[in-house]
């Protein structure tokens, strides 16, 4: 294959461990009871346009988008909206949600349920992105910024390449592997879809070579079409970060501070272009995806597709039972996914999976002090300076991190993870870029 | 002999003549004009630079009170919340302005959320800081309004006022607070506010934030404030006002008359260097302390234990 | 504080000149005082020196002499008992010291004869080269009775005969620099 | 303050060296033994006394902005008088100490002494202040230079306790820095406690 | 239910740690030692075990009654200042300066600055350099290599290469009539020379080295522009006037160059973290190498070179930032 493309700076191989690559995807029964939240997607929560007592389909409108980046909520159950009220979600705060009392399943009558695949494309662009909005899509990688957004360039930028993500760089997750090897037609059109929506002619497929079953499947799948490429990359943690899958893919730099869009390029999730395609082809708004639940003491890792709503306690029981010794369980992969504080956290529109740790695998080890070996330096897949940001940080010194671009950081967790002496640097990154943020709000306002 | 005494004389001392005459002329051509009244106002000025009036150091705030004097003619929002009362008149005295009295200030941590009262149901590890917690989750006795018990506001106290209790995992204030405000602009969660220090110290207040109904705020913890409106009915002062669920006593309206504290069926309201009270007849059972806090100086808690636990709303 | 003068010009000028002239007063007198002694103390310290290179005398003559080659002139000290030449005590200096200029008062004896040296002042590192001080080591003991007819001034490693001090090459070769200086100048002034 | 206090303020709670760190040039260069550090601190300590004694009788006849050049004139004075006399009867001394002497000029203990206090308060409480502060100057040079010639030479006000030298580095510069630096450190945990 | 653990992204750790990294070097200066103690014998071994004894006792006594923070005896970076301060000490040195020697290392130079990676300088090269300065006598005498296969014969003490040069050219000799004093290449690669214990031998240094490189204990960038600065400094000078100047590999092979090179100036707390501040580190430290070396006092300066630039690292991190993603000045807010 010759020397495979990958990003230029830093990056690490953590251990793939990606335990469910084999397992096919299982659909979930329903719930008995669906929990929604209405902050599923990055910026503005969704408005509830039903209340208590309201009957309701799978696929119904629930929640309306808040504002510019926000999105829809479609009913992923059909029953009677129980309450809507605060509940628990994957923030570990109480935000709040709809909840819904299953009854039967029956779907609205506007979704085409019928197996066929659909290949044609027949709406205009402008058609296309009214569509996508309306389905309430968002980006399935985890990042949840809706789609539609992306999909509209600001005035004066036009996009170039359309670069779907199935890189899925994080250890154990296999959603999008397996997504692209039982839906690989839907992601290709679904891929053909967003083109024309960006009015863009070539697309590129990054996957990374530890997927090489994917690979030869899309690239088979994508001869039919003009301009899709499908790009095996090297193996190189975080590549699934959009700034770093550009670089990769067409070798070109976003500028610190700004969008894709800025060097021509929008990213999407396979997934996402999945959901894209059951949006614009069958009219079927995103309420279900797919999600691993996996984890070295799980006795099935599986993959399954899940209805939005679906307690986590559901899944874990599906996959065989939560291990005894369970230390840890994570909503998203091991790199950064977020720690949960209750299996009854539902699935929601951005959950890749659910990672459940041992308390030995999950524990921290204790930290030491810095010998300044610059590993975190090296790793730095944005050429930042973990040792120094997470210093300043710590010290309150949020000028020196702001000058020293702690907004860069991605929170991708490599320098962390690669740290001799165990120091939680992207803790304390994290706090200076929650402080600067703070202090560059206030400072935009005055 | 004397001949070098001379040849010294003239030398030194001619040489002393014209560097005079050029320093005074130097002098006069690089006067710089500052009031003087600044120095005399950093002068009365605590000198802790701890930045609780709002300005970078007591030099600056010195600097701000003269020229407020000069231009507006008082001192309007110009505290030295350190110095309190005395310095401010102090402060106004040397501007020749007269200054309202203020009653001095106290940090207060509006929490009991201790290990016993909202036992923890999850673990956190990872860095001791506040502001990052607040972020990732609620806290480890599951309440989004407790103290997260990182210790932030400790770090940002410049007088070695408030300390963590390693047993309750609250922090405490003691006598040293010069309500400066730091620590309330450090805690993420607005726990922290800044009340009269009262009569003798004494103060009443309720301990807890939290905005949620009665069922799942006592779910957490077990001195969450229900927001059963007790209280409200108790106080004829018009000094506790409850919204959302959740009671408020002014400072300046409570007369520290403590019944308040008797009706609160989950002892969320605390009351503070009063005299330990008789042990009353008509309630069944008088319990031992349930959660006494303690601070170096002066302060302590007296929290009753609850008697009962029924939400009285939802 | 009250009373503190104010900074006018008249002020300012006549303070300035009185304090000069107190402060000169007292130096020149101090000055008159001491330059007496400081004389003295600094002979005293001169014949010290000479009298350990030389064996007892009872007069000095100083005569200065001038090495050309833009090198400085060296000090003679001639001394003398009974009217009587004894020996001639030679103050001289080397630049290759570890740590730059280093002077020596070499006494030799009429027939050429290396009698003691001794160390006027030197920069040289403690511990190491300041062992040709005849307090802290035997080093420059070996000179003594030596004449440059059979005793050549280097250091062992360059071939020479003199055992230089453990790891202060460098000193000992500037010692033996100094001492052939004025080795040399004495042969150089008995032949004319 | 009395006087008391005014006098031992010097030693270890406001010490020149140990705490101020003030006049480091002479500490650092002349203090190869203690014999040297004594005579070094005793002739600050001279100069200390007498420049607080002049500066505080005229302290109300100066005028403000010829404060600085009078003080100066007096404490240069007084070094002159210190080296010309120790020159004439303690030569040996004086070799040692050389050029440092003239360099207690420039030493901020004294000028700061003059400036901070004598100027500011009475002859008495000046003269106690110089005094104090000067024999603080003088302890902390005559420790230090103990140290380092206990250290470096193995020897204490030049009685050899073993033949030869020890670790020499001590005797020299940076030895100096490193001794003072602990010495510090040992008085910064004393003045805490 | 168990209690779950909440914190921060990433939740897993890779397996490197401060350990392993301390473990490696000591495992990668096994060579060194080996060759040490083939020639120097016995006292080689009596060196490092003293140093080792010393050091680990130091670092023991101080962080519990002194600093009385967590004891970190076990996590090897004291071991690796023991080894390393024993390479860099003639096999003959007397015991108690040996202590001396650990007490500088561990307490001055690493303690006083608050411990593992809060010192400024190379503990080891501080103790070195203490003690060169202290003892100037006992530090300079190194005893011949004699193989242990030989024998244990009387100790001899002979100057190094670079003293016989030194020597030999302060005393207006040419590199040719010296030459028959000094080593050859293949005596100097395998450490038939006199010199520290850790200066003899180059091939096991540079076996050290490699297997550092491998383990990714260290990056090429410090030793490559260091060796590489000194190799074309003494080049042009060589080249110019071979009769007074040693050559290149003369200059590589002997005294601490490779040591220093390998194991001192790659010493992560002591030098710049990123690749071109290493890059100038390197270039700093080879060229004050040459410097002292040509026209300096000492006939060695590699440690007071890396020492120098050790001073300078906190500029160089300052100066030297690593290469941003996408750098533009001035930061935006996204979002």
């Amino acid at each position: 294959m010759g020397i495979l493309r990958t990003f230029a700076l830093g990056g690490i191989h953590p251990a793939e461990n990606k335990l469910s690559s084999n397992a096919p995807i299982e659909t979930l029964p329903v719930p008995k009871q669906a929990i929604i939240p209405l902050g599923q997607n990055l910026g503005a929560p969704s408005k509830a346009i039903v209340k208590k007592g309201d009957e309701v389909k799978v696929g119904q409108l629930l929640a309306e988008a808040g504002g510019f980046i926000s999105t829809n909520i479609h009913s992923p159950v059909s029953g009677k909206v129980f309450k809507i009220d605060n509940a628990i979600d994957g923030s570990g705060y109480k935000r709040p949600c709809i909840i819904i009392n299953v009854e039967g399943d029956i779907w609205d009558e506007s979704i085409d349920t019928s197996p066929d695949i659909i290949s044609e494309i027949v709406l205009s662009p402008k058609e296309i992105i009214e569509k996508i909005k309306n389905s309430g899509i968002v980006g399935l990688g985890g990042a949840t910024f809706p789609t539609y957004v992306k999909l509209m360039p600001p005035p004066g930028k036009t996009a170039e390449f359309l670069i779907i993500n199935g890189v899925e760089c994080e250890p154990y997750l296999t959603s999008d592997h397996r997504m692209m090897l039982e839906k690989g037609q839907e992601i290709i059109i679904g891929t053909r879809i967003l083109m024309e929506a960006l009015n863009v002619k070539k697309a590129f497929i990054g996957i990374e070579n530890n997927k090489p079953d994917a690979i030869r499947h899309m690239t088979e799948l994508a001869k039919a079409y003009d301009g899709i490429e499908i790009q095996a990359l090297k193996v190189q943690y975080p590549q699934g970060g959009e700034k770093q899958l550009i670089k990769a893919s067409v070798n070109r730099e976003v500028p610190s501070g700004k969008l894709p869009i800025e060097v021509g390029c929008v990213v999407q999730n396979v997934g996402t272009a999945f959901a894209v395609y059951e949006a614009v082809q069958k009219n079927k708004p995103l309420f279900e995806r797919v999600v691993t639940v996996t984890g070295k003491a799980v006795k099935k890792p599986s993959n399954f597709l899940a209805r939005i709503g679906t307690p986590i306690s559901q899944l874990i029981e599906a996959a065989e039972g939560l291990p005894e010794n369970t230390g840890k369980i994570i909503g998203g992969g091991p790199m950064m996914g977020k720690a949960l504080t209750s299996l009854e956290i539902p699935v929601v529109k951005g959950s890749s999976g659910i990672l459940i740790m041992e308390k030995e695998e999950s524990s921290r080890s204790i930290e030491g002090p810095c010998i300044r070996c610059s590993k975190c330096t090296y790793v730095c897949p944005m050429g930042l300076e973990p040792f120094l940001l997470s210093k300043a940080a710590k010290l309150a010194n949020y000028e020196m991190a702001e000058s020293e671009s702690i907004m860069d950081c991605i929170e991708c967790g490599s320098c962390q993870y690669g740290c001799p002496a165990a120091i939680p640097l992207l803790d304390y990154l994290r706090l200076g870029k929650l402080k600067v943020g703070q202090i560059m709000r206030k400072r935009s306002q005055n | 002999m004397d001949n070098i005494i001379i040849i010294a004389i003239s030398a030194l001392g001619g040489l002393g003549l014209i560097m005079a005459i050029i320093l005074y002329f130097i002098a006069n051509k690089f006067k710089v004009f500052e009031d003087p009244k600044i120095d005399e106002v950093e002068e009365a000025l605590p000198s802790a630079n701890c930045g609780g009036c709002g300005f970078p150091g007591c030099r600056a705030y010195a600097e701000a009170t003269v020229k407020s004097a000069k231009e507006h003619g008082h001192l309007e929002g110009l505290n030295c919340p350190v110095g309190g009362n005395d310095v401010s008149q102090a402060v106004g005295k040397i501007l020749g302005l007269e200054v309202e009295a203020t009653a001095p200030m106290i940090a207060v941590i509006r929490c009991n959320g201790s290990h016993a009262n909202s036992p923890g149901k999850v673990v956190y590890e990872g860095a001791t800081s506040c502001a990052f917690a607040h972020a990732l989750y609620a806290g480890e006795g599951g309440c989004m309004h407790s103290c997260l018990g990182l210790a932030d506001c400790v770090d940002s106290c410049d007088f070695d006022a408030i300390h963590m209790n390693p047993e309750t995992g609250l922090p405490e204030v003691n006598d040293k607070c010069t309500a400066c405000g730091a620590c309330v602009i450090a805690c993420p969660r607005d726990i922290i506010e800044l009340r009269k220090r009262g009569p003798k110290d004494k103060r009443i207040f309720v301990s807890c934030i939290n905005q949620e109904k009665g069922a799942p705020a006592k779910k957490n913890c077990a001195t969450a404030c229900i927001g059963c409106s007790l209280c409200f009915k108790e106080c004829k002062f018009d000094a506790i006002t409850i919204t959302s669920f959740l009671a408020y006593i002014d400072f300046e309206k409570c007369t520290l008359c403590r019944k308040c504290v008797d009706v609160c069926p989950t002892s969320a309201i605390h009351e503070i260097n009063f005299k330990p009270r008789k042990p009353r007849p008509e309630k069944p059972v008088e319990s031992p302390i349930k959660a006494e806090i303690q601070s170096n100086n002066t302060e302590k808690v007296v929290a009753e234990n609850t008697v009962d636990n029924k939400d009285n709303k939802e | 504080m009250a009373s503190k003068r104010e900074s006018n010009f008249i002020n300012m000028v006549i303070t300035l000149f009185l304090v000069s002239a107190v402060a000169a007063l007292a130096l020149g007198g101090v000055y008159t005082v001491t330059k007496e002694p400081i004389a003295l103390a600094k002979k005293k310290k001169l014949e010290a020196a000479i009298k350990t290179v030389l064996p007892e005398f009872d007069s000095i003559k100083t005569v200065k002499i001038a090495l050309g080659d833009g090198q400085d002139s060296l000090v003679y000290y001639i001394a003398s008992k009974n009217d009587h030449v004894i020996g001639t005590a030679i103050k001289t200096y080397t630049m290759k010291g570890f740590s730059g200029k280093i002077e020596l008062m070499v006494g030799m004896l009429q027939d050429g004869t290396i009698n003691n040296t001794a160390v006027v002042s030197h920069k040289e590192t403690p511990g190491l080269g300041d062992k040709m001080d005849v307090a802290k080591s035997d080093f420059p003991l070996q000179f003594m009775g030596k004449n440059t007819v059979n005793y050549e001034l280097k250091v062992n490693k360059d071939g020479g005969d003199v055992d230089a001090i453990t790891a202060a090459t460098i000193s000992s070769r500037a010692f033996c620099d100094a001492v052939k200086r004025a080795t040399d100048s004495f042969e150089k002034d008995k032949g004319e | 303050m009395s006087q008391i206090k005014n006098f031992t303020k010097g030693f270890i709670k406001e010490n020149p060296v140990f705490v101020l760190l003030l006049g480091l040039c002479p500490t650092l260069g002349v203090t190869t033994s203690a014999i040297n550090g004594l005579g070094m601190g005793l002739a600050t300590t001279f100069v200390l006394v007498g420049s607080n004694l002049v500066v505080s009788v005229v302290r109300n006849v100066i005028p403000d902005k010829v404060r600085i050049p009078s003080f100066i004139l007096i404490i240069a004075s007084f070094v002159t008088i210190v080296e010309l006399v120790m020159q004439a009867y303690l030569p040996g001394l004086f070799d040692a100490l050389g050029l440092f002497i003239p360099l207690i000029v420039v030493n901020c203990i004294v000028l700061g002494r003059a400036e901070a206090f004598a100027s500011k308060n009475n002859i008495g409480s000046s003269l106690i202040d110089g005094l104090g502060m000067g024999l603080g100057f003088s302890f902390a040079l005559t420790l230090l230079g103990a140290v380092r010639e206990l250290l470096g030479a193995g020897a204490i006000f030049g009685f050899n306790l073993i033949d030869g030298d020890l670790m020499l580095v001590f005797i020299l510069a940076p030895g100096a820095f490193i001794a003072l630096g602990y010495l510090v450190a040992i008085i910064n945990k004393f003045n805490k406690a | 239910m168990s209690k779950f653990t909440i914190s921060g992204s990433p939740h897993i750790q890779g397996d490197e740690s401060t350990k392993k990294i301390m473990y490696g070097v000591v495992i990668a200066m096994v060579p060194t030692m080996l060759f040490s103690i083939y020639f120097f014998g016995l006292d080689a071994i009596r060196v490092f075990l003293i140093a080792i004894a010393a050091s680990l006792f130091f670092e023991w006594i101080i962080q519990k009654y002194l600093i009385k923070g967590p004891l970190t005896i076990n996590d090897g970076s004291a071991l690796v200042t023991a080894i390393l301060l024993a390479l860099n000490l003639p096999s003959n040195l007397p015991i108690w300066m040996i202590i001396i020697g650990a007490l500088v290392a561990i307490g001055m130079a690493k303690m006083s600055f608050g411990g593992l990676g809060k010192n400024v300088f190379n503990p080891a090269l501080v103790a070195r350099v203490f003690l060169l300065v202290s003892f100037p006598v006992e530090m300079t005498s190194w005893p011949k290599p004699s193989p242990i296969t030989d024998g244990l014969a009387d100790v001899i003490t002979g100057p190094t290469p670079l003293g016989i040069v030194k020597e030999g050219l302060g005393a207006n000799k040419t590199m040719s009539e010296l030459a028959p004093e000094l080593p050859s290449y293949t005596q100097g690669l395998m450490g038939e020379m006199g010199g520290s214990m850790g200066e003899v031998s180059a091939l096991a240094l540079l076996l050290g080295g490699v297997y550092m490189l491998w383990k990714k204990i260290i990056t090429w960038h410090i030793p490559v522009s260091m060796l590489l600065t000194v190799a074309i400094f003494s080049g042009i000078f060589w080249g110019v006037d071979p009769e007074h100047y040693a050559d290149p590999i003369f200059h590589m092979l002997t005294g601490g160059m490779l040591l220093g090179a390998i194991f001192m100036a790659t010493d992560m707390v002591t030098s710049p973290m990123t690749k071109g501040g290493q890059l100038i580190f390197g270039f700093g430290v080879g060229l004050l190498t040459i410097l002292i070396r040509m026209w300096g006092a000492y006939p060695e300066g590699v440690s007071f070179a890396i020492l120098i630039m050790n001073a300078t690292v906190p500029l160089i991190n300052r100066g030297f930032k690593p290469r941003r993603f996408g750098a533009k000045p001035g930061v935006v807010l996204t979002k």
